[in-house]
């Protein structure tokens, strides 16, 4: 395993707000290694996108890494300057946002942004910095790069300002590119593009990739591991195959059944009652316990994170252990 | 199902405005200030020892004395008397009804017009937009000092006709705030709603889409009253404001300018420090609303 | 098969700026220099035939800004289109009374995406799920309380919440409310304008099972808007493919999936990504999704069609049956 | 573009011919030049000669026929008191406003942005939270008051600045301005600052919203992510996001600002043309008010193409057609 | 040094133009009397002195001879009788004046030249006046040319006079740069160069003289007079001037449009056309109240037209007493023992204090039972309003720029005549047949003793009959710097000949 490239330990990121302490991340541990992509999957809330932020070390107050180690090719993150942090960012490792519509400043050139980042991290000319961003784009598929180089972000359509975004990433070419739902907001056709870029890349260059979605089939096809999120917690991970085909967790299971194509077509779905649960001020236990059906009184405790087999992880004290239907 | 409860306590959007607006120490601060000075405008006939405003009551003899000075008649003038006689303390009370008066009925009647008009403008458009816009342009390209002086000229002096003189200063900034609400708030999908629902068109005007173009008219609501206060000054220290036998604070200020050089302060002064505290602490609160009320910066 | 509730004829909408002198006045100066007005027009829904017959689900499909949107709110009353005629049952809207039309537009409601924006934040559930009735004089004087008790029931909330404002309620809630106002008129018609798109996976599921819940108990009719295939095929009777403008293919959900013809459906089914799938190849149909203002010229597709032909850039395909209920609108068929 | 430019210009004609109207009724209704004009000394033979020598015997329809006719060969009138053309006097007095107005507002953009800044950047520091609040007096006190404090301060105690009055002045083409020489940049400081006192208040406030609204904005963390310096972050990414509101306010306040330079003038006995229309207005000089005000009908229809061509610079997604 | 050289001073009204005839306006002709001469001055005390004419006499009833004083245009042209008939000529065409000078040259209707230095004007009847009408004429030379247009005195270029300061620069709303004229005739001028500025707000002008920035200030505000006075860096001058402020009734309505019963109904009669009634408001009214309090000691009771030491002052006529207690008996014996209910006008940017005496009248007329509703506009709107006699009582400032009687008894007391020009400003539309008898005489009479006798007599009468309510007569106050003079004018005009270095 020495192709480690990040391995997050018992990561905490608290949100310290004036109505409490909002637990974002809660224990969380997992890893990716090169060339390979881990699907991070859960509901709207659950703190996927914090635990993205808390890599690259972007969350702001009142938010604060309130504990963990995240290796990244065994340096800890949380403990480097702000100044050496940002000597990664966007350059060892970059990040993909949701909204290709917010993520690029709307009232700079796409040519600005590009060199910019390249200026950022490389000792290079304007010149040779331009050349290569015309190269990123046009290794994401962009046609005519020299021109669109040119354009500002309204100009282009969603698709296409994603694949800037991802462009931008790959600028030097970073071990680990973190993507946070970012076809979530695109059309069917043009997430198919984009994941077929994105799958040629991580071949191509052995970059590493989280990628957070919430949902789960199109992580099914894309990813090698899965780890999913429930109100902070990564209650069930392990490679797609076994989560996805024989999960254990009961919230893992119930969200795979409540997928319609899953379900016979006109019949009820089968659903999870209930709500996710706010993260302010959790009390202890299982947070999943009030919406399912196994919990008892063992769940009012935290469940510990077990693995039933190798390279599967879980969190709870009711394993279900026949396959989903 | 909806047996798990989503918020545990019943809030209404005004508590939780109170709440949000109560965690500025300084806008509370503010918000208490202009409570006083509301309470002290309203009450100032009782509190006032003199009515400034009667003739009868003055007494030139009594003109520029010190703070401090006492009358024939055995009255304190705190605050000094300025060249008329008049005892500045009550000079300020009254003032301040004056002020608050033109400056309040100024803001609030040329919201309601408006609002009124920018709202029609953006959910009717069209020729009516339009003209309507056309009227604004027109009005805020028109100095201010102008429409006042025709205004008056034309109907006279008077608390009346100075409110109505900013009223038509102050309408089109209303109607423009308004429009650009409201054009925001007509492509949501509850308006869509209503009118799905066949609702009347005054209503989904009046019910659905004036409530939630709100904040932003109370923001430039407090704001305009602040600024009509320094204008209605601003016209008076011009020779164009309220009646001379009748000073609003600005007026106090200007006749009192005139002695700032000779040491006489306080004639000029106090009502300055009335007026800035005023002013201040009306845009404390108008600062506070603004970020409570901004849906953007809300948490 | 039942009678239809719901025909579009010919049904277009154009947006447009209105022109004033000023802009009559440029377009003559630069069509006097040679240089021909472009034309901004928009056209959101291009000559759209459809039926819904009573009792069916019909599944609208189509990629953002195809004029999903638009077609569903011209069926629901709130926009006339700019050309053809929505007919209720067997009747033209736009020839009816005032009186009538109000009526039938009450018959036609509508269930909304974004469950934030969907509801009047300044307004407690219980006014927003009962000032249409009341107003239309839809509830008898003193039973407000009970009528509203029961529309909120029947949509799965606790009634005790009615007098809070929609900010208390969580996404899922929020939509509830959103079917219960639609609900509280009695309608027999909904249109679902991705209703469930902006909801979690597990909510969604709930507030799925509710549509259909309530379809069997009021006998409702469907059109049912999503770019959800999955969600689509699993609810609807009829499926209905929009590529810009315009339908491309319409027929049996089960036909449809099974049987796809036109080659925008194929590309669309075969990139919808599926929870069977494992370490897909991901393709990608090639070129954007061109914009409604500047359409390519023959059928919409053919600048990113695999199968294109000189024939599909100069001629727009038209909409023909080529099974029983099926009709598709491309060239190969003919 | 070009509809764009029709438009403006067809509003524009409205808009003057309302305001010539308007003022031409509105100077009636005050009262009678003549009235103000003529010596008290004069009989009333010598009152009708005059009324007929200002053209003031005519019906008011027919002096604003006069009038439309003239403004067509580009002659708004004489001024009845100056007797000279109206536009010669305003062109003579409005160097000296425009360069009062100008350095304000610059005054504004040089002390309000970075104050605004910080404030934004750090609301919670001290420097921050004062800016803010002495923001609120900034547009608190009457500018007159002000501007007598500043002369009594820094004219009469301190003695650092002139007290009034536009100083030396030197020719750049063709037109005297102050702020080329020491003397006239000194006369220049107190009135300057006291006009843009609400500016700076204006733009600081502006700034902080922006910053305040922009930082937590998804391209800002991109920015970040990107592993940018702090300071390219604020000063290219938010800052030009910040500048279009900013530029959109200067844009409108700049007109007010001419407008209200009238207190400050006064004050100041700064001889620019706030001064002039004030006294203009005193006298019932009607062509000087009406060609001031065309004058500043006309300042406002460039500044507003100005804005919005700014506007277009800053922010591409905006195109001139598509704004009304 | 240079800079001892330079005398900058501030006036605070604005001066519109540099053409001497183009309009009756006071700033203006104090502008004027740097560059320009009369044929007749006035002296500081508002009597006629020799100026470009060294001396006058009558030659019939009906003719008046001048002797003209050999001088030189600041130009070098020769001053010539022929540059007076060019004046002459010139003052009725000027184009597009508002207020001609003509009023002053109208007499003249004949004009003979006798030699280069000797020049007959004649008039159509006995006018004793005309030498005092001349003050008002500035003398132009032939050499600038026919018909010269006012632009051109405001360029420079007409601007020649032969007074103690050349032009060099007319700032408008600034300044006017002045620049001695070395051949000046009279006293040689103390300064080289002077700036002469417009300073128009009263807090300013003081503010630049204490800031040093000016050396001297005219109309020094009420309010600054006494710190002023004060003041070691600065010295005062000062003189009683030839401004009245009165107070105007309406004698002519029946019912007048803003007299109201005691109990705010209407009134079929005007209190005002009762002689009493118009004595108890004037007895009513404490003017050294006013004086004091509201002026600040900058004027003085008055009881007539002209102050003390003017040509036709009335000697025992003094400025009605302060008498609230006879004021109510009158107003009881006129059938008001009530009193009645009365709004006072004014304007309030046009006269010093204004709006603050008409107050203080207010507050005055209150106490003895005329209650009082006080009304100050801005002068633009106000004397339209005036002139259309829509008021009931109204307060107006009178300037006798001619510095004797007969000038406001004919304007403001003789009944008003447009044929005759008489009454011109006559607002109260006071008519008094006697008055109007004993003016006419006056006008004819050449002998100056009689004339005077005649013009006291007429005020008196008119002042007896209350008229006009008469308040105070302004104080004409100057600051400058310490280690100045300045001669105090009557007639307001700042003359920067007159100021100088005390040795
Ligand atoms: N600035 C903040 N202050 C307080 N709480 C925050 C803040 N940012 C995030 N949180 C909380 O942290 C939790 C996790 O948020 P996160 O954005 O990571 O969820 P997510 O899984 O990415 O959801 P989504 O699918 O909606 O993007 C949420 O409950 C959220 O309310
Ligand atoms: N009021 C309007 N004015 C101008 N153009 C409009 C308007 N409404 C919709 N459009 C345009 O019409 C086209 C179709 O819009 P519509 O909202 O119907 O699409 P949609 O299929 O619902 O898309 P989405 O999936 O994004 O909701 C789009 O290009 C849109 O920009
Ligand atoms: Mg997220
Ligand atoms: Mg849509």
């Amino acid at each position: 395993m020495s192709d480690m490239t990040l391995e997050v330990r018992n990561l905490r990121t608290h949100f310290f707000t004036r109505a409490g302490v909002v637990r974002a991340v809660e224990d969380v541990s997992f890893s990716v290694q090169r060339g390979r992509v881990l699907g991070l999957v859960g509901e709207s809330g659950s703190g996927k996108t914090v635990t993205g932020f808390s890599i690259i070390r972007l969350v702001d107050p009142p938010g604060r890494i309130a504990g963990g180690s995240i290796l990244f090719h065994g340096r800890d993150l949380a403990k480097l300057s702000e100044r050496e942090m940002r000597g990664l960012r966007g350059n060892r490792i970059a990040m993909i946002f949701q909204d290709p519509m917010m993520t690029l400043n709307p009232v700079l050139r796409i040519d600005t942004q590009m060199i910019e980042t390249v200026r950022a991290h490389a000792k290079v000319s304007h010149a040779e910095a331009r050349a290569r961003s015309r190269d990123a784009l046009g290794m994401v598929g962009i046609p005519s790069p020299d021109e669109r180089l040119e354009s500002y972000p309204h100009q282009f359509s969603g698709g296409m300002r994603q694949r800037v975004a991802i462009a931008i990433a790959l600028l030097h070419r970073p071990d680990l590119i973190i993507a946070d739902e970012p076809t979530t907001a695109l059309d069917v056709t043009i997430q198919a593009q984009i994941l077929a870029e994105v799958q040629k890349l991580a071949a191509n260059v052995g970059t590493a990739l989280i990628w957070i979605t919430h949902d789960l089939s199109v992580v099914a096809g894309l990813a090698d591991e899965i780890a999913v999120m429930y109100a902070g917690r990564i209650v069930e991970a392990g490679d797609v195959a076994t989560v996805l085909d024989r999960p254990s967790h009961p919230y893992t299971h119930g969200l795979i059944g409540s997928v319609p194509s899953r379900n016979k077509r006109g019949t009820r779905l089968r659903q999870i009652p209930g709500m996710t649960p706010s993260l302010l001020d959790l009390p202890e236990g299982c947070a999943f316990r009030a919406r399912c059906a196994y919990a008892d009184a063992a769940c009012e405790k935290d469940p510990p994170t077990t693995e039933p087999a190798r390279g599967h992880a879980l969190r709870c004290f009711h394993p279900l252990l026949e396959p989903v239907a | 199902m909806s047996d798990v409860a989503a918020v545990v306590r019943e809030e209404t959007p005004f508590h939780r405005f109170v709440h949000e607006f109560a965690e500025s120490k300084l806008a509370v601060a503010g918000f208490v200030v202009v409570a006083i000075i509301a309470f002290l405008a309203v009450f100032a006939s009782v509190i006032a020892p003199q009515n400034p405003y009667d003739l009868a009551q003055l007494d030139i003899m009594d003109g520029r004395l010190p703070p401090g000075s006492v009358s024939a008649d055995g009255l304190t003038f705190w605050l000094g008397t300025d060249d008329q006689g008049r005892d500045m303390l009550s000079g300020i009370l009254y003032g301040l009804r004056i002020s608050l008066t033109v400056g309040a009925g100024s803001a609030i009647i040329a919201g309601i017009i408006g609002s009124a008009l920018g709202l029609t403008a953006a959910y009717v458009g069209g020729k009516i937009e339009t003209g309507i816009m056309r009227l604004v342009d027109l009005q805020l390209s028109f100095p201010a000092i102008l429409v006042a002086l025709m205004i008056l000229a034309f109907l006279g002096k008077g608390v009346l006709n100075v409110t109505l003189a900013l009223v038509i200063v102050e309408w089109a900034r209303y109607a423009r705030t308004a429009r650009g609400a409201a054009l925001v708030e007509r492509r949501r999908e509850y308006i869509e709603a209503a009118e799905c629902l066949a609702l009347p068109r005054w209503r989904v005007l009046f019910r659905h889409l004036l409530p939630n173009c709100m904040p932003p008219l109370i923001v430039i609501g407090t704001i305009q009253i602040a600024r009509a206060i320094t204008l209605e000054a601003t016209l008076s220290f011009l020779g164009l404001g309220v009646p001379i036998t009748e000073p609003s604070l600005g007026l106090l200020i200007a006749n009192g300018y005139q002695y700032m050089l000779s040491g006489k302060y306080w004639i000029s002064f106090y009502p300055g420090i009335a007026l800035l505290v005023t002013i201040v602490a009306i845009n404390l609160v108008g600062d506070q609303l603004r970020d409570v009320l901004n849906p953007r910066l809300r948490r | 098969m039942s009678a239809p509730v719901i025909e579009l004829r010919g049904v277009s909408k154009r947006f447009g700026k209105s022109f004033d002198i000023a802009a009559r006045l440029t377009h003559r100066l630069s069509g006097a220099l040679g240089r021909p007005y472009k034309d901004q027009t928009v056209h959101a829904v291009d000559t759209v035939d459809l039926t819904i017959r009573k009792g069916e689900v019909v599944g609208l499909v189509g990629e953002s800004g195809c004029g999903k949107s638009t077609l569903g709110r011209m069926v629901a009353g709130i926009m006339p289109p700019s050309d053809g005629s929505v007919l209720w049952q067997g009747t033209d809207i736009a020839t009816l009374s005032p009186e009538a039309a109000r009526a039938v537009k009450l018959k036609v409601q509508m269930i909304f995406q974004d469950p934030y924006a969907s509801l009047n934040p300044r307004l407690r559930v219980a006014e927003i799920v009962g000032e249409a009735p009341r107003v239309h004089g839809m509830i008898p004087r003193g039973t407000f309380d009970a009528y509203v008790d029961a529309q909120l029931h029947r949509a799965g909330l606790d009634p005790a919440y009615k007098r809070r404002y929609p900010h208390q309620f969580s996404g899922g809630q929020r939509q509830r409310i959103g079917i219960a106002r639609a609900l509280a008129v009695q309608p027999e018609f909904l249109v679902c304008d991705e209703a469930v798109a902006a909801l979690d996976v597990s909510i969604q599921a709930q507030i799925l099972n509710l549509f259909m819940d309530l379809r069997a108990e009021l006998d409702l009719t469907y059109l049912f808007i999503s770019h959800d295939l999955g969600v689509v095929e699993h609810l609807s009777d009829r499926v209905v493919i929009m590529y810009l403008g315009r339908i491309v293919e319409e027929a049996r959900a089960e036909e449809i999936f099974a049987h796809a013809n036109h080659p925008y459906t194929q590309a669309l089914l075969s990139e919808v990504p599926r929870i069977e799938a494992r370490k897909k190849h991901f393709v990608g149909v090639k070129g954007e999704i061109p914009s409604p203002i500047d359409r390519p010229t023959g059928c919409h597709f053919h600048p990113r069609c695999p199968h294109a032909m000189p024939r599909c850039a100069i001629e727009a395909p038209a909409l023909r049956e080529i099974a029983p209920g099926h009709r598709s609108a491309c060239h190969l068929n003919t | 573009m070009t509809t764009w430019l029709f438009r403006r210009l067809i509003q524009a004609l409205f808009v003057i011919l309302a305001m010539t109207v308007i003022v031409f009724l509105g100077v009636n209704v005050i009262g009678d030049p003549v009235e103000i004009l003529i010596s008290p000394d004069a009989d009333q033979a010598e009152r009708a000669r005059a009324i007929i020598a200002l053209g003031l015997d005519k019906p008011l329809w027919q002096q604003y026929l006069i009038f439309l006719q003239g403004a067509l060969h580009g002659d708004l009138g004489r001024s009845f008191v100056f007797n000279e053309p109206a536009l010669r006097l305003i062109g003579q007095r409005m160097p000296a406003t425009m360069e009062l107005a100008v350095t304000a507002v610059l005054l504004s953009i040089v002390l309000g942005i970075p104050l605004g800044l910080y404030a934004g950047l750090y609301p919670d520091s001290i420097l921050g939270r004062s800016a803010m609040a002495g923001s609120i007096l900034g547009f608190s006190l009457p500018t007159f008051w002000v501007g007598l404090m500043f002369i009594m301060v820094f004219a009469v105690e301190l003695g650092w600045l002139p007290s009034t009055g536009r100083g030396a002045t030197a020719a750049f083409l063709g037109v005297q301005w102050s702020f080329l020489t020491r003397d006239g940049l000194a006369h220049m400081a107190m009135p300057a600052l006291n006009l843009s006192l609400g500016n700076i208040a204006l733009v600081l406030r502006l700034t902080r919203a922006g910053v305040r609204e922009n930082l937590p904005m998804d391209y800002v963390r991109f920015a970040r992510a990107k592993g940018l310096s702090p300071a390219r972050v604020v000063f290219v990414h938010v800052m030009k996001n910040i500048l279009i509101p900013i530029v959109t306010v200067i844009g409108l306040e700049f007109g007010s600002t001419i407008a209200f330079s009238v207190v400050t003038e006064s004050v100041f006995a700064w001889p620019g043309m706030g001064k002039l229309i004030i006294d203009s207005i005193n006298v019932l000089d009607r062509p000087v008010i009406v060609a001031y005000l065309m004058m500043i009908v006309f300042l406002f229809i460039v500044i507003n193409l100005i804005v919005d061509l700014l506007y277009t610079a800053l922010d591409p997604r905006v195109r001139l057609e598509s704004r009304q | 040094p240079a800079m001892a050289q330079t005398l900058s001073l501030a006036v605070s009204a604005p001066v519109t133009s540099i053409d001497p005839h183009y309009h009756t306006l006071s700033p203006n002709q104090s502008l004027d009397a740097q560059i320009f001469d009369p044929l007749v001055d006035m002296d500081a005390t508002a009597h006629p002195v020799p100026a470009l004419a060294e001396s006058w006499k009558l030659v019939d009833s009906q003719t008046w001879e001048f002797h003209l004083r050999t001088t030189n245009f600041h130009n070098g042209a020769p001053f010539t009788a022929e540059d007076v008939a060019f004046t002459l000529d010139r003052v009725p065409r000027v184009l597009n004046s508002p207020g001609s000078f003509s009023i002053y040259t109208k007499a003249v209707t004949g004009v003979e030249i006798v030699d280069p230095h000797t020049i007959r004007l004649r008039t159509s009847g006995v006018y004793p006046l005309l030498p005092i009408d001349l003050t008002q004429v500035s003398m132009l030379s032939r050499s600038i040319g026919a018909n010269p247009l006012t632009e051109d005195f405001n360029s420079g270029k007409n601007a020649i006079g032969t007074g103690p300061f050349k032009f060099v620069a007319y700032k408008p709303g600034d300044r006017i740069e002045l620049d001695r004229n070395d051949a000046y005739w009279g006293a040689k001028p103390a300064w080289e160069h002077v700036n002469y500025r417009i300073i128009s707000n009263d807090a300013a002008r003081t503010s630049a003289l204490l800031a040093g920035d000016v050396s001297l200030i005219d109309a020094v505000p009420t309010s600054d007079y006494v710190k002023l006075s004060k003041e070691p860096k600065v010295t005062l001058a000062q003189i009683v001037g030839l401004r009245l402020i009165f107070l105007w009734l309406d004698h002519q309505r029946d019912v007048s449009p803003f007299v109201e019963g005691p109990n705010g109904e209407k009134l079929d009669h005007n209190p005002l056309k009762d002689l009493r009634v118009r004595q108890a408001l004037s007895f009513a009214i404490n003017r050294p109240a006013i004086v004091s309090q509201v002026m600040e000691d900058s004027a003085i009771p008055s009881g007539q037209f002209l102050p003390k030491g003017s040509y036709s002052y009335v000697p025992d006529l003094a400025a009605p007493p302060y008498d609230p207690a006879r004021a109510r008996k009158l107003l009881a014996e006129a059938g008001y023992p009530k009193g009645f209910r009365i709004t006072l006008h004014g304007s309030n940017d046009r006269y010093v204090n204004d709006a603050k005496i008409i107050q203080a009248v207010g507050q005055m007329w209150t106490r003895i039972g005329v209650q009082t509703k006080v009304e100050a506009l801005p002068w633009a709107s106000y004397v339209g309003h005036a002139s259309k006699l829509e008021y009931s009582a109204f307060q107006f400032g009178w300037g006798t720029s001619t510095g004797e009687a007969s000038n406001p008894l004919r304007a403001l007391t003789a009944t008003y005549d447009a044929a005759k020009g008489l009454g011109t400003v006559n607002r109260g539309r006071y008519s008094n047949p006697a008055l109007d008898q004993l003016i006419d005489k006056a006008l004819v009479t050449a002998d100056d003793g009689a004339r005077e006798t005649l013009l006291q007599q007429a005020t008196r009468m008119a002042m007896d009959d209350v008229a006009i309510i008469p308040l105070h007569q302004q104080k004409n106050i100057w600051a400058m710097r310490k280690g100045l003079s300045y001669t105090a004018r009557a007639d307001e005009q700042t003359r920067a000949i007159d100021i100088r270095p005390v040795k």
